[in-house]
């Protein structure tokens, strides 16, 4: 059993390490202080911080990073709340509309992005929403992928618990929030994750919807890297090693509300 | 509330299982209802259909006279003890036992006043800052029956509360009930395989069995004048010894012959229409190493296969001429031995006779002056 | 900007908000920033906001833009995508009085001769030159030494490039001659125009809108581009970086080269490493270079045009060419622009040699489709897919859907 | 269905109802319809009837694209799932360790894309870190993005080396969800590793897959930004999967209703997966 | 399998709280072992560290000689009933019970054949193609009893295996068990709260109370000569009565003074140094409305407050003439009604008496012959 528990162990160091091997290269590309040796694989000189430096003084670069937290933290808690609502109603309640939503949902998912975002750009011209944060939040505020996720987790609720709760004469909205959402914080949190990354991701849509340079975001930011002719590989490198970081922050202050055993010891069963 | 718990006409079915057809039961306001019944036969069911968590395929329930088959749980003014406790796991003892009182919008420090006086009643005061998944089984069930107590709601629904306590703190939680019931006058269903519970803490029992009421009545209705052999058997523990006989009628006797046995009962009390072939049914406590105070008994020759001590009792296990056997309860330490042959006494009193439907057509109580159990009689 | 906003006009002179959008080309943003507050100040009632959009992503902003029908007054753009943008009636025809010219050749006049070239639409000039380019030849002293070749006589035919690239070529071909640009659509057509038009074909006969790949010129062309160069070779910044690390020793490229290359590599240094040299013709044939332009356009739904192209103007003003390309590198082809200070380094000479014969590739709506689809012949004869016959019907075939 | 119940379900939902109907369903109505024109995003689309779709089957382009997808969900889907929950399972357990291992597998789907693909860029290149491996694997260097055959597969271990942390981070939440005590009697039942994990773990995890099986697939047959970055579809449109040729078609060439009519076809194979997807799990609906 | 199961100095916290330190049992080779204690006392967790689902703080585990405490629970050869059952939500019943088979490889009929036999013996067999979820709460026990009894290993932990089940069915399946543990000769430790278990089922019964075995010993030795009064007023409902008294000795007796009560016993056989403070106990069966049979008895003079009826017995609640309470069984409809006022009688032979640190000083059964129970004495 310790041999096996080893085992395992050393499987799975193995296999970070070798997810975090190109990550070396990364710090080496990010180092250098010029695009000469792009092999990736050895350092010639050490850089990292003046290119860091020469990033964050660029003027553009931090207000870029500003905008993708707040961006992305808008849309990623709108969303869990959207999401949490949605996808709790269509696992644990019945109501009319509840087929259609489902339907929406599938829909949502199964349709491409792209398609999608020419005829949302033309309603939200209409509305004057372009070129401010509500535009560039509005369209991210639920997803297909939050609400089906929730929904997914809040099956595992066991029923009975939501019985024991309504017979203590807590009304659908208390049950939501203090059972359902409790029991639901992994998939919650999960989908804060996700959705915080696919915004911190989003190139395409700060670029159409925005045509503010105070508005625009952080891929746009490494996307700025690139040039006619090829791209500035050691800054480029160190501006998305920069852009790691704020997630990863949001990550490893979030892994700690993640834990097993939340529905321990409710039911028998 | 005045019209207590109505379950009417109410059917249920799961696919093709019909679990009761058209079943009726009415608890009054104020009554402590126990059903008891065979493990399956659909008692946690009926409280969760009383409850408005379950729904009926047809029929009725209503609660305080109003009709709530559709009404959403939390207005039917309930609360319940469910068989499988359904505890919060996320919340604490204390939070689990405030969340029906906070989402009635009791003031914080009555919340946190009954909170510690529950607590205190159910012996969890050291458990209060746990998560149900920290506890013990029985402390489990205790929280559960802390979540329906705490809240005073006019009707309760009690599945099993007490089965995972020990003897002595169970003994101490039916007091509680009994004294919470007393005071709060609530209308109380509650569903129990024990026996102590059954007879001590119904004003009425419900027997259920493959979907209908075998026999509603007060416990020592139901004990003494089991409608059916089900009933008969079903309460009471080791379960009431059942002999095949053939009745003849005599002048103003009628023999009952069972084997070797030859038994005489008063024709006066027995019904005109005695069947021929009948079942008497006797408990093992009704078999007597001796009687002597004079109450009419009948002999009852047989051999002691084993005896199992108790404690607080012995059972023998016994089997008379023609190898039936037959269970007698007797007091610590006394009735004969392994092995030994001796001739019982079972007072007349205590006999009982059903039809070949499985009905009963005589209860030897009937015999007792006003069927009250007999006076001192030293 | 709101409807009350003031424009300028040739009366009012220069006034209002202009916004420009153009590609994020660090060196640039810095020169056109600087120019802009030059000229607001010396037009305190205009205020040009510029936006700078990563270059990959500038159409398709523009695109969505353009949908709304609120686009930019003022954008820099690819030349080869004018005619899409014309086509669709997004683009506003160059207005002469706008640049104080009394007509249009007036206004031609003051550019090099072919400037307009790749400007023009059915008979409608959209826009001015900006980064003007012909592509010649560059090579790499080092490795024509090594090869034993005169680094002071490049190859001059197409005959020769093939010569000496099979002499620089070793054995594992992981060292090649001449590179092709690969995997781009505007590069792959700038490496084949010289070919096949100095062979006296065409990629395409833009009056009967049919693909003309598939005649002895073409396919011969085809087979010629097949046959150099190593397709397996990568590189981060492609056929650039192959040429700044002396993978490749040949590499065809714009002016820009002179200074892009020792920015990949510092080791590499003009005149010393690595040099230029006209573009080869076919022996006995007529030279034949391929030239690209970015272009300054005004959209159609423009609120300021006046006030737009007056900026525009002011830009090829006084000593503003040539600090624009000491600074950025970019010409702008006004007439005797090759005698600005900045432009006396040879590449500067060789492109103003090459501009009379630069074909700038058909001017065409759908050039972007139609490109893709020679990008694909061209890389499937590479990659040796399909021969050169199979890829040049596939392309006229292609050519025949898009544009008929 | 109560009306207490009814009502609460309908007020949960509305937000995400009115936010589905504005931004998806109305856009797809608009897709319907344009698929069924030509429209160049300027002026008005002029109807075309099926002409977008006949196009549509003859292309020879249309249907390698369409292959490309196939293998790249297949094998973009497959691996990232078994790699993920394999290692998901013993990353689920608490520990401070396992917590650090979890945020170090996580680096690559943090990092944005635009930064990723030059990284895999530079590691691809000649010389780079993939033929170092490569060599040190014995099996030396290798034209890994500039040969389409082994485009498609660089592209590939990009992907999957990005999007398998979240899928870890997903099964994770699940595996926390699921009952101990059920793990526990299966130990005691002398069920091992690979018996529980295949035998309880998976099933029990059930409704975990659907949701990743579904929207893996939607997303891989969806996404385009990545051979589009990497790869540019190249070489030889070897990596050129079909939402790309869809992307270049409305935003290049624009020709937005023939993108359209691919939009509705992949969404018409996407809703059938879906929607058999949930109905094969639809039983366990308590 | 040659030396069952052993727990050596174990010591288990949680957190802060100790809940046994240094803990000692031993389980013989296919002896029975029942476990009883109040809720809450650490039954379970014992259980689950014998099972090895939770570790040790300290200590070892051994089973059949063997130290497993550091073994995989699937490595131990033991079967376990969960508290809180622990059935595969997603597999039937069926699916439930051939798990650990199919785990053990056990060929496919040989499955078979055993869920056929095991549904049948649990009464199961209509329920065989459900899942849990669908199950009432005493089916689901008893699938998770088939579960550990199936696989046939070489120990079993029971824990509370028969708590959700009706009377009727308790008696079949303790009958099943006890005639399962006959056939397997396997080592089982069984949690349980229902005395009848406790008496009847095990070799010997270990008293488990605030982190240490008070007694572990026969059924009769835990019931008639408890150990301490905790183990005296544990077992046993309604739990013995208790009476602070003084002793003082005379020639050859010793007179125990309660309240009004002056009662004599014989020196002989009562220990030299009995403390002068002690406490008198007596379980509720040994107060007899009257003793006939000779038996030497002490006089109890009270008045009956109230009597349950349990149908079987009467409970009467009596208090003595300085009002403390006093509970009595007595045959049904026995004894005299409530309000009146009567001597009962407790036989000598039937009291227990304490020390003040709780320890049993002496036990009446000491009196009778041979400390069995008394022979046929009519
Ligand atoms: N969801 C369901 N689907 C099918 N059958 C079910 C379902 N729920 C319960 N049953 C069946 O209905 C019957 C009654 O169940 P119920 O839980 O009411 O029994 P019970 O009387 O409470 O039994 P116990 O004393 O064992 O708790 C059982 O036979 C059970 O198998
Ligand atoms: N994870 C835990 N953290 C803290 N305390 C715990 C935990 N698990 C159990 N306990 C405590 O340990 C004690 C013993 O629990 P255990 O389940 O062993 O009791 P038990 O004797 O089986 O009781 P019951 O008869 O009620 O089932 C209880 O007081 C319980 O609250
Ligand atoms: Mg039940
Ligand atoms: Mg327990």
């Amino acid at each position: 059993m310790r041999i096996g528990r080893s085992l395992t162990a050393v499987a799975l160091i193995g296999f970070v390490a070798l997810m975090l091997l190109p990550l070396y290269s990364m710090v080496v590309l990010a180092s250098a202080p010029d695009d000469g040796d792009l092999s990736g694989l050895g350092f010639h000189g050490f850089a990292l911080f003046d290119n860091i430096g020469q990033i964050m003084t660029d003027g553009r670069f931090p207000r870029y990073l500003m905008n993708s937290l707040l961006i992305a933290s808008a849309v990623s808690v709108l969303d869990v709340a959207i999401s949490a609502a949605a996808g709790y109603a269509l696992a644990r309640l019945r109501f009319p509309g509840r087929a259609a939503l489902l339907n929406l949902v599938v829909v949502a998912l199964s349709l491409t992005p792209a398609i999608v975002m020419i005829p949302v750009f033309v309603m939200l011209s209409e509305i004057g929403w372009l070129n401010s944060y509500q535009g560039l939040i509005a369209p991210f505020a639920a997803s297909a992928l939050g609400v089906f996720l929730v929904r997914q987790f809040a099956l595992g609720i066991p029923v009975q618990m939501l019985h024991a709760a309504r017979v203590d004469g807590a009304s659908e909205l208390r049950i939501f929030l203090r059972i359902a959402v409790p029991l639901l914080r992994p998939a919650l949190l999960t989908v804060l994750l996700l959705q915080f990354l696919a915004q911190w991701d989003n190139l395409i849509w700060p670029l159409i919807a925005a045509s503010e340079q105070d508005l625009w975001t952080l891929p746009l930011a490494l996307s700025s890297f690139e040039g006619e002719h090829g791209i500035v590989y050691h800054l480029q490198t160190a501006a998305a090693l920069i852009s790691i970081l704020p997630p990863l922050v949001l990550f490893s202050f979030l892994q700690r509300y993640y834990v097993s055993g939340l529905t321990l010891g409710g039911v028998k069963r | 509330m005045t019209d207590g718990i109505r379950v009417e006409q109410v059917t249920k079915r799961y696919g093709q299982q019909v679990l009761f057809a058209d079943i009726d039961l009415h608890v009054q306001d104020g009554e402590f209802l126990v059903i008891v019944g065979p493990s399956g036969c659909g008692k946690s069911t009926l409280m969760r259909i009383v409850a408005g968590i379950e729904p009926v395929s047809s029929g009725r329930v209503t609660v305080g006279g109003r009709d709530v088959t559709h009404a959403h749980p939390g207005d039917r003014g309930i609360g319940m003890v469910f068989q499988d406790y359904a505890l919060y796991p996320h919340l604490s003892v204390e939070g689990n036992l405030a969340f029906g009182l906070r989402a009635h919008r009791v003031p914080k420090d009555v919340i946190r006043q009954r909170i510690a006086d529950t607590g205190e009643a159910l012996g969890l005061t050291d458990q209060l800052k746990k998560r149900p998944g920290q506890l013990s089984g029985g402390q489990r069930q205790r929280v559960a029956l802390g979540r329906a107590m705490i809240r005073e709601p006019a009707a309760y629904l009690m599945d099993e509360p007490l089965s995972n306590l020990d003897a002595a703190l169970r003994v101490q939680m039916r007091a509680e009930l009994i004294e919470f019931h007393r005071r709060t006058r609530g209308t109380v269903l509650y569903v129990t395989h024990d026996q102590v519970e059954a007879m001590t803490m119904g004003d009425r029992v419900a027997v259920l069995n493959e979907g209908e009421f075998a026999q509603i009545g007060t416990p020592s209705e139901i004990y003494e004048r089991p409608a059916t052999v089900f009933v008969a058997t079903f309460l009471g523990s080791p379960r009431m010894n059942l002999l095949d006989a053939t009745a003849h009628p005599y002048e103003d006797e009628v023999e009952l012959t069972s084997g070797e046995l030859k038994w005489r009962l008063p024709r006066k009390g027995l019904p005109a229409d005695l069947p021929e072939s009948v079942r008497i049914g006797f408990r093992p406590e009704s078999v007597h190493a001796r009687v002597d105070d004079g109450t009419p008994a009948c002999p009852l020759a047989a051999t002691v296969s084993y005896r199992e001590n108790l404690g607080n009792e012995s059972i023998l296990h016994l089997r008379d001429s023609t190898g039936r056997p037959i269970v007698a309860r007797l007091p610590p330490r006394t009735g004969p031995r392994d092995g030994e042959h001796a001739t019982f006494q079972v007072p007349l009193t205590d006999l009982h006779l059903f039809g070949p439907d499985g009905r009963a057509c005589w209860h030897g109580i009937e015999l007792a002056a006003d069927g009250q159990p007999l006076p001192w009689s030293a | 900007g709101s409807a009350d906003q003031p424009v300028g006009s040739s009366k009012a002179g220069p006034q209002g908000q202009v916004v420009v959008w153009m590609h994020e080309e660090p060196a640039n943003t810095k020169y056109f920033n600087a120019k802009i507050a030059e000229y607001q100040k010396k037009y305190p009632k205009v205020s040009i906001k510029p936006l700078y959009v990563p270059i990959a992503n500038l159409d398709t902003k523009l695109s969505t833009a353009f949908t709304t029908g609120a686009p930019p007054d003022l954008i820099k753009v690819g030349a080869w995508t004018l005619a899409e943008r014309a086509s669709k009636g997004q683009l506003a025809p160059l207005a002469p009085a706008d640049f104080g010219a009394g007509s249009l050749d007036q206004l031609k006049s003051r550019f090099e001769a072919n400037a307009f070239a790749a400007l023009t639409y059915e008979n409608q000039v959209y826009g001015t030159p900006i980064d003007f380019n012909s592509v010649h030849l560059w090579y790499r002293r080092d490795r024509f030494e090594q090869a034993g070749l005169d680094p002071d006589k490049p190859p001059t035919t197409w005959e020769q490039i093939a010569e000496y690239s099979q002499k620089l070529t070793n054995a594992d071909a992981s060292k090649v001659g001449l590179q092709w640009q690969l995997a781009d659509n505007i590069w792959a057509m700038l490496n084949f125009i010289p070919l096949i038009r100095g062979l006296g074909g065409q990629i395409i006969d833009e009056s009967s809108r049919r693909g003309t790949l598939n005649t002895p010129e073409g396919i011969k062309a085809l087979e010629y581009y097949g046959s150099l160069g190593n397709p397996k070779l990568s590189d981060p910044v492609g056929a650039f970086g192959l040429f700044a690390k002396g993978t490749s020793a040949m590499l065809m490229s714009g002016r820009f080269t002179s200074s892009l290359i020792p920015a990949i590599n510092p080791e590499a240094k003009l005149g010393k490493t690595f040099d230029s040299a006209i573009v080869p013709s076919w022996a006995g044939k007529e030279k034949v270079a391929a030239g690209y332009s970015w272009g300054w356009m005004v959209a159609k739904k423009a609120k300021n045009p006046y006030t737009a192209w007056h900026f525009i103007n002011w830009l090829t003003e006084g000593d503003n060419v040539n600090q624009q390309l000491s600074a950025t590198g970019l010409v702008t082809p006004t007439a005797g622009w090759q005698k600005l200070p900045s432009a006396s380094d040879k590449a500067s000479q060789q492109l103003e040699e090459q501009i009379p014969y630069t074909d700038f590739g058909p001017v065409l709506p759908q050039w972007t489709e139609t490109i893709k689809a020679l990008l694909d012949s061209l890389e499937s004869v590479i990659h040796k897919k399909q021969d050169a016959r199979t890829a040049a019907t596939a392309f006229d075939d292609a050519v025949g859907r898009i544009l008929k | 269905m109560t009306t207490v119940e009814a009502r609460a379900g309908a007020g949960l939902a509305a937000p995400a109802i009115v936010y589905f109907v504005l931004f998806w369903a109305l856009p797809a109505l608009a897709a319907l319809y344009l698929s069924f024109t030509s429209y160049d995003l300027s002026g008005t689309p002029q109807w075309v009837g099926l002409d977008n779709y006949r196009e549509m089957v003859t292309s020879d382009e249309f249907w390698s694209s369409a292959g490309v997808t196939l293998l790249y969900t297949v094998f973009a889907v497959g691996p990232t799932i078994v790699i993920a929950l394999v290692v998901a399972v013993p990353l689920a357990k608490p520990g401070r360790f396992r917590a650090w291992l979890r945020g170090l597998i996580f680096i690559p789907a943090v990092m944005p894309l635009v930064g990723a693909t030059v990284l895999w860029q530079v590691i691809y290149s000649t010389g780079g870190l993939a033929d170092a491996l490569a060599r040190a694997a014995g099996v030396g260097a290798r034209p890994w993005l500039t040969d389409s055959d082994y485009a498609i597969w660089a592209l590939l271990v990009m992907v999957i080396w990005k999007y398998v942390g979240l899928y870890v981070i997903i099964f994770v939440a699940g595996l926390q969800a699921l009952p101990a005590n059920v793990f526990e009697a299966a130990a005691i039942d002398g069920a091992r590793t690979l018996r529980t994990f295949f035998l309880v773990t998976v099933p029990l995890l059930r409704r975990t897959f659907t949701f990743v099986i579904v929207v893996a697939v939607t997303g891989a047959m969806q996404s385009f930004v990545p051979a589009y970055l990497l790869t540019k579809g190249g070489p030889v449109n070897a990596t050129q999967v079909l939402p790309l040729y869809l992307y270049n078609n409305a935003f290049s060439y624009s020709r937005f209703g023939y993108a359209s009519a691919i939009a509705i076809v992949l969404l018409v194979v996407l809703l059938i997966f879906a929607f058999t997807q949930f109905t094969l799990v639809r039983s366990d609906e308590e």
